[in-house]
């Protein structure tokens, strides 16, 4: 049992744990449920930290860390030869860094929800099923395990939006659930499709192991997805149209315009820490299949497609800031907000320069850790009167100064004031999309400057926000009444604030700290993908 | 430690003057309201101003310091953060740390008592570190970090008073404006990034960079491997112009400036009219290198047209610091002037003396809006204490701040024995110069100079007059009670000091030459200073000629109340009073059409986008509906539907057919033979 | 008489040589004959249950021995062919007559009926002779009596109660219904004998014969062979009657009707489709090829649609058991011979879901009175144990991981992926993408059931809190198997 | 000897008179007479076609059994037509449709 | 026209008829009566296929079994049972159900076209069994042949279907038994 393994499994260990506790004690659930989340961040931590940076992983196994493989299905089919899937987990640099992400993102949910007092033994239990599932995501090397996990995170979030959740919640965990199903059953399709494209050198039997079908020379001649065969299906090149089915399944879990609205939906409707969750790290699970599917699988196709990817990226940054900016409602903002920074991920990746695969990456661990905080935040005022909008707020600022201070340090954070991460990582996508031109031809170089108008957009809504809900006389629908609920940010919410606070102002200072990390394998990815050509 | 050692003395200087005011800041942003005096600020300045003077005494006119160390990779790129010292920074780092130094100690006094103190402290720490760290950074992303930081503190001085509203709408439309001005830098650095792959300024724009090294035949810009059209080498330009002029308040982005007078009036002295607004034109000159002849031409332009339209406004503004606030982008103007004509080192010097006076300009109007608001106060009027037309008469309760405000007002109008009139006089010349070897048109640009100069000379001249001469227009004031007094020494020895720092010896031992002051012969060479044309005597004498005719004329209608009533107001008084209607082109133009949009936006994703998804799951159940329809109700209604014809013929069919069991057989043998017919036209040959 | 002597020891050595492959049969058909004396006398039925259960087992053994020596070809004159793969699928039905003796054994309806169950075992016994018979029939006469004697053994078991108006209507529609389709495939079978002179369908005579049928003839004889086993696998049209009979019948027979009968008939179907490219190697019969091709399309996509609408648990079930029905057409087309592991691994988690999700729907009807998935409000609070079992195996039915279902499904797309691989046929595609969308159409239907026990709260909270019983058990560790095979499925497929 | 033909077209007349009689008629036994009339139709498909079975008698065997089956089938559904006359007090199809969607 | 052909038309006309107006009498009794008829002339025409035995169980199964058996259904049962007559029926040709006329008539429509290729095209093996002279003939034994091919060839039919006419025995005697007969 690797160390990777004990990441993975310990959440349903302890998940288990709480569904043998008796109810009588449900005051133990939370304790439980802190503790693995604790123990998981110290364990990522301190693979983060004996991270080898200088070994790449994406398509190379042997330069995967803390690989871990075991035979897991063989099944025999007959003349359609056998089913072999193997429990293969390993981490490269993309992985790393979600995965400490994750871990700490799942502590602050598990603070986060220390108030929840309905049926604490599903939600824990659930909160843990959610957290083994995403962290399989990140690790799992095997199409097979990966599509595992990646469903296995639908289940328990349906349920935490659905019963955990806000006034909508059935439709919004319905919508959830439909969307992303939508996008996975196809998935499944195309999985099965390079199932049987793909052979491994070593044992000359189909298999799923993605790094395998990273490279072309495992591919079947005659096979559907053969890297040589022109495959028509439904009159289009079989590879594209796996790539599309693919990208569609990642792009609506990231969201971009038009697959999104599930986003403020789910967001809205969902407790806070299932928000936090969501936007902390469930988007990214979406760009992280990007990268290591979509673009390493079907490098040919990613290169050929680049200019649509880079468009829609885009469409996703001005777009979502476009319709934050109509919001009311302060959660449905943060969510619009994040389809907007998203977008950034996208034209970041398109653009396949160092600069910009870096800073997509970059985005999605900076917008983990500031979605988390604003979700948070909002959550907080949502806790106390039960309302979060916007106009129903006014001068909150003289009231909580603290908590006015978190939030416009979140908001200017994620407008991308220097100092904090997201600055860093918007920068870099931009200056990446805007060198493609010269490097590879990918985008031109208009995108960049239409993405640079979305970091001024961002500026507007979370400016008229702040404006708006902190600053001015203080005045509140709710009254008196509200104005004695209105307390300031107490320990515990400080607790999980300022840890977040300090993330995002150390990867903003100290970007090295995640770029070391990443820099071989976005080389490699880089390599990988324009060698397709 | 290894590292520490190998930093020399200026860089570590350099440390000192950046790491004073962040200690400050941390220790501020730690205690909180604790920490309500403005003493760790103060001293963290002084320290960082002690610094100053070092790293000046050092670099100047010796040799460059540069020291970096890596800061982050990025692929095969690494990126460093290091410090950058030469003329240039030196002097922007005295000259920053000297104006920073009155006005903490001037704000000691002027903000005492105020309820958000700390925050005030907090914020002017913050302002300065970012300033510091904008100017001696070594690399455009360094600078562009300080750029944004202190447009960020700016943000939160003009909002210092978040409780008004027109407070925090100011500060908004500030940092916004700023935003767009960042987008062009930030656009800027891609364009340098995609073609030189590095962004360090002294490769980039140094006596050998990489700019200067490019090539360029107006159809490519080549360096190195990489080339791109040239057209992209001016949208660079441009793209930095465009930050410079969100900064430096330019035209049309110049309208921020006005509303962030809405900040502490400290705050407004040190970065409204000193130091953050002159940024735009150090970073032009910073960058100069880059600059084709268009953009060049096209900064002369903004900025000649910046400072008359500037000027216009100030005439005829009631507020005296908004009056001042129009100045200053007026003088911005006049360095933007500076720049496009290609004498960077000019607009440096016009940068420095604009500051001091600028500075001591608004100080003083501080000082009278503090006693106005005192008069407001104790005397429980409805009065604005900044509108000039309730102040009058002042000399003579505040005789100190009149003479430093007059010799500041000198400064501004440019007459001799003051800095300004060095500086403005020297902008004016080379102008006059350049533009003989311009086309005719490009005339414009000096004598649009001229015109603003003397326009300069009457609004500062109505300003004073109206403040300080004739009688107090409050009745209580002027029955003899003495509500009003001089200010405390704490605000008037930094006026003091900066008053003295107005006047020319500062600068130079002559009076009337710029061609000798030591700022201008640290940055250009010799020969541009000869004397060798006319216009270095004619212009002179024709500026200061008209400041006096304009002053007088002032006089006459303000000192002495012989105001043209009505012959003046007519539209265009209107026209300069309302700001030339930018403000509200703006707000019908861009802001509300653009909310417009983003409501139409999300319209469009409600309905629309998430109705499809809507719809999508809808056909689901819609599928669904058909299908239970073929299912059970096609053949039901096929029949029916054959079955009301049918009645006609005398058949009769009655009631549901659900849930009957021949039903059922009916409609799978209705099916077969369906299929059966669709089988047989599709495979019988 | 004289020209039979010289062939009349070859004719008693060929019912010889079948003899041994149908022991189990024999077990069967004996424990059969003590059923009915044991029925008989006065007293409880446990003794026939007993008997039943021994014999099912015993010939659930017998099966599994028959599964390491499976005949070479067919034997009793190309009357059947008992081979590996029947065995095992035996194996199943058994399992499938196991879980029912266990599910009637829990139903107090049944248990308390006046009338006894003996006679319902009885009749299992019997249906089961006919099922495992049907699984290895390879003639068409078997087949017609297999069919008919499942379904005879059907309609009594759905009469079985007659309780109330429904469950007779249910009887009498499904009587009706059967009777029908049955007469129309004799008549089919009867164009099948005309223009071939044969009657089994491994014997390249028949099969030439089918194939130099005109075409027209061809496929309406063969609509009308389909009717008979469409009854049986109530797939789109011949879906008609399951709605009604499944909400009519006492739960276990619906649980029954769902899974065993189709066990048969789907391996029924396989072996005829797959009879030319196995005996002939010949492509099947394009007509036939894309009639089933667009019954498994239509199948899917009615079944789950049309469940949408259904709030009638068992009801929705039914027509979840249409769309399944599609999904194993699609197996069968996609190559039976080599994709019968997959065939089987779906038959056995469909089995194992189905017989899992009416068990715990009868213990809610029962204990609690539910019948309507309305009905299921708030449950998740109130019993919980049962409504998370219940959860997972509508995940599993959706095909979502880590569940059976899941397996099954990938596992069919890898089938018809491959198939598509080999012949470039748009068909294919379009399978695989019915299947897809209709995965996807199914959460709404099965979701609705975790949506109404958890997302919603009981108008009225009911503390009645019903007692373990062991078809709760039974249920649960269905339920756990669900799970198992679908994180490692190779513990089934390892069988084979 | 009788062609092929003249008996097919018998058994093709009456399989349809029993179609009509399974669909139309509104009473359960004549329904399962009606069915009767397409067992016997295929039946006398299948004498027919067994005329050229001399070695094998399918024909014929199939037959007899369908015969027999037949038999069986019915009396089982009669049973249940008498159950459901119990409960519904009719046996006309079309007044039983409690279960419906 | 020889004589056995009048004879074939006949019964043929008998069966086909009677059977017409099975489905349009009104009354159930008198259904059932002719449909007496109709299985006596279809086990006739078994008889011209020269299957002797078949018409023989024809007779014995259906007129001796089932019609017995559903007149014994009635007169069992409820008296209302009897005149409980079907509605909508409007005289002896009348159409109470054309929609299921138009379906039997399209049925009749194909299956006149099948027996028209059949006609024109006769299937192969006929053709060989013909040359091979493998007719079942007049003076053959079919009882012998059937019994022997019976207790062999189809063994395995034979004795699954006694398993199943034992189980249908049993079936329709529950289903037919009044309740509480035991305590």
């Amino acid at each position: 049992m690797s160390l990777l393994s004990v990441l993975i499994f310990l959440p349903l260990l302890a998940a288990l744990l709480i569904l043998l506790v008796p109810s009588a004690y449900k005051a133990l659930y939370k304790y439980l449920a802190a503790g693995v989340s604790a123990v998981q961040l110290l364990l990522a931590a301190y693979m983060y930290t004996s991270f080898d940076e200088k070994l790449a992983g994406v398509s190379a196994i042997d330069s995967y860390q803390f690989v871990e493989k075991l035979p897991w299905i063989r099944l025999n089919l007959g003349s359609l030869g056998s089913l072999e899937v193997d429990y293969f987990v390993g981490v490269d640099g993309f992985s790393i860094l979600f995965l400490f992400l994750t871990a700490l993102v799942m502590f602050v949910a598990v603070v986060a929800s220390w108030k929840i007092d309905k049926q604490p033994k599903g939600f824990f239990s659930l909160l843990l099923l959610l957290n083994m599932a995403v962290m399989g995501v990140f690790v799992a090397l095997d199409f097979f395990l990966f599509y595992v996990f990646y469903e296995v995170m639908l289940l328990p979030l349906y349920f935490l939006i659905g019963i955990w959740g806000g006034a909508r919640r059935e439709y919004a965990a319905m919508k959830f659930f439909l969307y992303t199903l939508f996008g996975s059953v196809f998935m499944l399709l195309v999985m099965v499709g390079l199932y049987f494209s793909v052979i491994d050198p070593v044992t000359g039997n189909h298999t799923f192991n993605l790094l395998h079908m990273m490279d072309g020379k495992n591919y079947l001649d005659g096979s559907i997805f053969s890297v040589s065969g022109d495959y028509q299906l439904f009159g289009i090149a079989a590879r594209l149209l796996a790539f599309i089915v693919l990208f569609i399944a990642f792009a609506i879990k990231v969201p971009i315009v038009p697959l999104h609205t599930w986003l403020p939906d789910a967001h809205v409707e969902a407790p806070t820490p299932i928000s936090i969750i969501l936007a902390g790290i469930l988007l990214k699970v979406g760009g992280y299949g990007m990268i290591r599917i979509c673009y390493s699988i079907f490098p040919d196709i990613a290169l050929d497609s680049a200019w649509w990817i880079g468009l829609i990226g885009v469409i996703s940054i001005l777009y979502g800031a476009l319709n934050a900016l109509a919001q009311q409602d302060l959660k449905r903002l943060v969510a619009y907000s994040s389809v907007s920074h998203m977008g950034f991920v996208l034209l970041g990746i398109a653009s396949l320069t160092p600069e910009g695969l870096s800073g997509a990456m970059f985005q999605m661990v900076s917008h983990g850790f500031l979605s988390a905080m604003l979700f948070f935040l909002v959550g907080i005022i949502y806790d106390r009167v039960h309302d979060r909008m916007i106009y129903n707020f006014r001068g909150l600022g003289t009231m909580m100064p603290k908590y006015t201070a978190f939030v416009a340090i979140a908001f200017f954070a994620s407008l991308g004031l220097p100092g904090f991460s997201a600055f860093i990582a918007e920068a870099f996508t931009i200056i990446g999309a805007f060198n493609a031109e010269s490097v590879n031809g990918l985008l031109p170089r208009w995108m960049a400057i239409g993405g640079a108008i979305g970091i001024l957009l961002s500026a507007a809504y979370f400016l008229w926000t702040l404006q708006r809900m902190f600053f001015g006389e203080t005045r509140l629908k709710g009254g008196d009444e509200w104005k004695a609920r209105l307390t300031d940010v107490d320990g515990r919410e400080t607790f999980v604030l300022v840890p977040m606070v300090i993330l995002a102002l150390l990867f903003g200072l100290m970007p090295s700290l995640a770029f070391d990390k990443i820099n071989a394998s976005v080389l490699s990815l880089i390599e990988l993908v324009s060698g397709a050509k | 430690m290894d590292q520490l050692s190998q930093i020399s003395t200026p860089v570590l200087a350099a440390l000192i003057v950046l790491c004073a005011p962040l200690i400050s800041f941390g220790l501020s942003a730690i205690a909180g309201k604790r920490l309500r005096s403005g003493i760790p600020a103060t001293v963290a300045i002084a320290i960082s101003l002690l610094a100053a003077i070092f790293i000046f005494a050092t670099v100047w006119n010796g040799q460059q310091v540069h020291q970096q160390t890596s800061w982050f990779r990025i692929g095969e790129h690494s990126f460093k953060a290091g410090i950058l010292l030469n003329n240039l920074s030196a002097l922007l780092l005295l000259l920053v740390c000297a104006i920073a130094l009155p006005v903490h100690v001037y704000s000691m006094v002027y903000m005492k008592g105020d309820y958000g103190i700390h925050r005030y402290w907090l914020y002017l720490s913050l302002f300065c570190f970012a300033m510091l760290g904008l100017v001696m950074a070594d690399s455009l992303l360094l600078m562009y970090i300080g750029w944004e930081l202190v447009g960020f503190a700016s943000y939160l001085l003009i909002g210092f008073w978040f409780t008004r509203p027109a407070a925090i709408k100011a500060n908004k439309k500030a940092f916004l404006i700023n935003r767009i001005g960042d987008l062009g830098f930030l656009i800027g650095i891609a364009i340098i990034y995609t073609q030189f792959q590095t962004l360090d300024l002294v490769a980039l724009f140094g006596d050998h960079g990489m700019v200067r090294e490019a090539f360029n035949d107006g159809v490519e810009w080549r360096y190195a491997q990489h080339a791109m059209p040239a057209f992209w080498l001016t949208i660079a330009g441009a793209a930095f112009f465009l930050g410079a002029m969100a900064k430096s308040a330019q035209f049309p982005f110049h309208i921020w400036l006005p509303d962030a007078m809405e900040g502490p009036t400290s705050v407004s002295s040190l970065i409204h009219a000193a130091t953050m607004v002159a940024a735009g034109v150090f970073m032009l000159v910073r960058i100069s290198p880059l600059f084709d002849a268009q953009i060049l031409l096209l900064i002369g332009a903004i900025g000649a047209f910046t400072a008359l339209m500037a000027a216009t406004i100030a005439l005829t503004q009631q507020d005296i610091k908004k009056i001042l606030a129009f100045s200053t982008i007026s003088q911005l103007g006049f360095m933007m002037v500076a720049i496009g004509i290609g004498q960077y080192g000019v607009a440096i010097f016009h940068l420095v003396t604009h500051a001091f006076f600028k500075c001591l300009l608004f100080l003083s109007a501080g000082a009278v809006i503090h006693e106005m608001q005192h008069v407001k106060e104790t005397l429980k009027l409805e009065l604005d204490p900044q509108d000039i037309r309730n102040m009058g008469g002042l000399r003579r309760y505040m005789p100190h701040t009149f003479r430093l405000t007059l010799v500041a007002a000198l400064a501004l109008a440019g007459l001799p024995l003051t800095a300004g009139y060095l500086s403005k006089d020297a902008i004016l010349i080379f102008a006059f110069e350049w533009a003989e070897w311009q086309s005719a048109w490009w005339k414009f640009i000096p004598v649009s100079l001229l015109v603003t100069s003397a326009l300069t000379a009457f609004y500062i001249a109505r300003l004073v007059f109206k403040v300080f001469y004739g009688k107090p227009r409050i009745s209580a004031i002027g029955q003899g009670t003495n509500y009003l007094h001089e200010a405390p020494r704490g605000m008037l020895l930094p006026m003091l000091f900066l008053g003295l720092c107005s006047l020319f010896p500062l600068f130079s031992y002559n009076p009337l030459l710029f061609e000798d002051t030591w700022i201008i012969k640290g940055f250009e060479l010799p020969e541009t200073l000869e004397r060798v044309n006319i216009y270095h005597t004619v212009v002179p004498a024709a500026v200061n000629g008209l400041a006096i005719v304009m002053i007088f004329i002032a006089w006459r209608w303000y000192a002495q109340g012989k105001y043209p009533q009505g012959s003046l107001r007519g539209r265009l008084y209107e026209f300069s009073a309302a700001q030339w209607y930018l403000n509200v082109m703006y707000e019908k133009g861009i802001v509300k059409p653009l909310l417009k949009v983003s409501k139409m936006l999300y319209a469009f994703d409600r309905t629309i986008v998430d109705g499809l998804v809507d719809t999508g799951a809808g056909t689901v159940r819609w599928f669904a509906n058909t299908a239970q329809w073929l299912d059970r109700a096609l053949v039901d209604g096929l029949v029916n539907g054959v079955g009301k014809a049918a009645v006609f013929a005398g058949g009769v069919l009655r009631g549901s057919r659900k849930g009957k069991i021949q039903y059922y057989l009916f409609s799978m043998f209705l099916v077969l033979l369906i299929v059966l017919f669709v089988g047989l036209k599709i495979f019988s040959p | 008489m004289r020209e039979y002597i010289p062939q009349i020891s070859k004719l008693l050595n060929g019912v010889l040589d079948g003899l041994p492959f149908l022991l189990p049969e024999f077990i069967l058909a004996t424990t059969f004959l003590l059923s009915i004396f044991s029925g008989i006398s006065k007293g409880q039925s446990k003794v026939t249950w007993w008997l039943s259960v021994t014999g099912i087992v015993a010939a659930g053994l017998a099966a599994v021995l028959q599964s390491s020596s499976p005949a070479a070809g067919p034997v009793f004159f190309e009357m059947i062919l008992p081979d590996a793969n029947g065995a095992l699928l035996k194996v199943l039905i058994g399992f499938v007559c196991l879980l029912f003796c266990i599910f009637v054994y829990h139903n107090q309806p049944l248990r308390n009926h006046p009338k006894k169950m003996d006679d319902l075992l009885s009749v299992l016994l019997a249906v089961h002779i006919g099922l495992n018979l049907m699984a290895i029939a390879v003639n068409w006469l078997m087949v017609y009596i297999t069919i008919e004697m499942v379904s005879i053994g059907s309609y009594v078991m759905v009469a079985y109660l007659s309780r109330d108006n429904k469950q007779s209507e249910a009887a009498v529609k499904y009587v009706l219904f059967g009777t029908v389709c049955s007469a129309i495939m004799l008549y089919g079978l009867s164009f099948f004998y005309g223009y071939t002179g044969s009657l089994s369908f491994v014997d390249a005579r028949h099969l030439t014969g089918l194939l130099a049928m005109p075409a027209p003839v061809f496929m309406l004889a063969t609509l009308l062979v389909l009717t008979g086993i469409g009854f049986k696998l109530s797939f789109v049209p011949f879906h008609f009657w399951s709605p009604d009979v499944y909400q009519g019948a006492p739960t276990p027979v619906t649980a029954f009707l769902s899974t065993a009968p189709k066990i048969g008939a789907i391996v029924l179907l396989g072996r005829f489709v797959l009879s030319w490219p196995q005996t002939l190697d010949t492509a099947i019969p394009r007509p036939l090829f894309y009639l089933l091709a667009v019954i498994a399309m239509a199948s899917m996509l009615v079944g789950n649609l049309v469940a949408i609408r259904q709030n009638n648990m068992k009801r929705m079930m039914a027509y979840s058991s249409i769309g399944h029905t599609g999904f194993l057409v699609m197996i069968i087309l996609a190559d039976v011979e080599r994709s019968f592991p997959i065939l089987f691994f779906f038959l056995a988690s469909y089995v194992i879901m189905n017989m899992g999700v009416f068990m715990l729907a009868d213990y809610l009807e029962e204990k609690l009175g539910l019948t309507e998935i309305s009905q299921y409000r708030g449950l998740g609070k109130s019993h919980p144990a049962v409504m998370v079992a219940l959860t997972i195996l509508m995940v599993s039915l959706i095909g979502l991981p880590p569940t059976a279902g899941f397996v099954a499904k990938l596992l069919t797309f890898s089938a018809v992926l491959t198939a598509y691989q080999a012949e470039a046929d748009l068909v294919w595609l379009l399978l695989a993408v019915t299947g897809a969308i209709t995965t996807v159409v199914a959460l709404f239907f099965y979701f609705k059931i975790p949506l109404q026990a958890f997302l919603r709260s009981a108008a009225e909270q009911s503390e009645q809190k019903a007692p373990l019983n062991a078809l709760l058990i039974t249920a649960f560790l269905l339920c756990l198997l669900t799970v198992l095979f679908g994180i490692f499925p190779a513990v089934v497929l390892d069988l084979l | 000897m009788i062609s092929l033909t003249h008996f097919l077209l018998v058994s093709a007349l009456l399989f349809s008179t029993g179609l009509y009689a399974v669909l139309a008629k509104k009473n359960a036994i004549l329904v399962l007479v009606g069915i009767e009339l397409m067992i016997n139709a295929a039946v006398l498909n299948l004498v027919a076609f067994g005329r050229y079975d001399g070695g094998l008698y399918g024909g014929q065997t199939f037959a007899l059994f369908a015969i027999v089956l037949a038999a069986a089938a019915v009396a089982v559904a009669l049973a249940i037509i008498l159950n459901v006359y119990k409960h519904y007090k009719s046996i006309n199809p079309d007044d039983i449709n409690d279960l419906k969607d | 026209m020889s004589l056995n052909l009048l004879l074939f038309y006949l019964l043929a006309f008998t069966a086909v008829g009677s059977a017409l107006l099975i489905v349009s009498m009104k009354n159930l009794v008198r259904s059932l009566f002719l449909f007496f008829v109709t299985l006596f002339a279809v086990a006739g025409l078994y008889v011209f296929a020269l299957a002797d035995f078949v018409a023989v169980t024809q007779v014995i199964v259906y007129v001796g079994g089932v019609l017995v058996l559903m007149l014994f259904a009635f007169m069992l049962s409820n008296k209302v049972l009897l005149s409980d007559l079907q509605s909508g029926v409007k005289g002896v040709f009348g159409m109470p159900s054309w929609q299921a006329g138009i379906i039997a008539i399209s049925f009749f429509t194909m299956l006149l076209s099948v027996v028209w290729q059949v006609a024109i095209n006769e299937p192969q093996w006929i053709t060989e069994a013909k040359q091979q002279q493998l007719l079942i003939r007049y003076q053959d034994n079919t009882i012998h042949h059937l019994g022997i091919n019976l207790m062999t060839r189809y063994v395995l039919p034979f004795e699954v279907v006694s398993v199943f006419l034992m189980m249908a025995l049993m079936g329709a005697a529950h289903l037919a038994r009044k309740e509480n007969q035991e305590p």
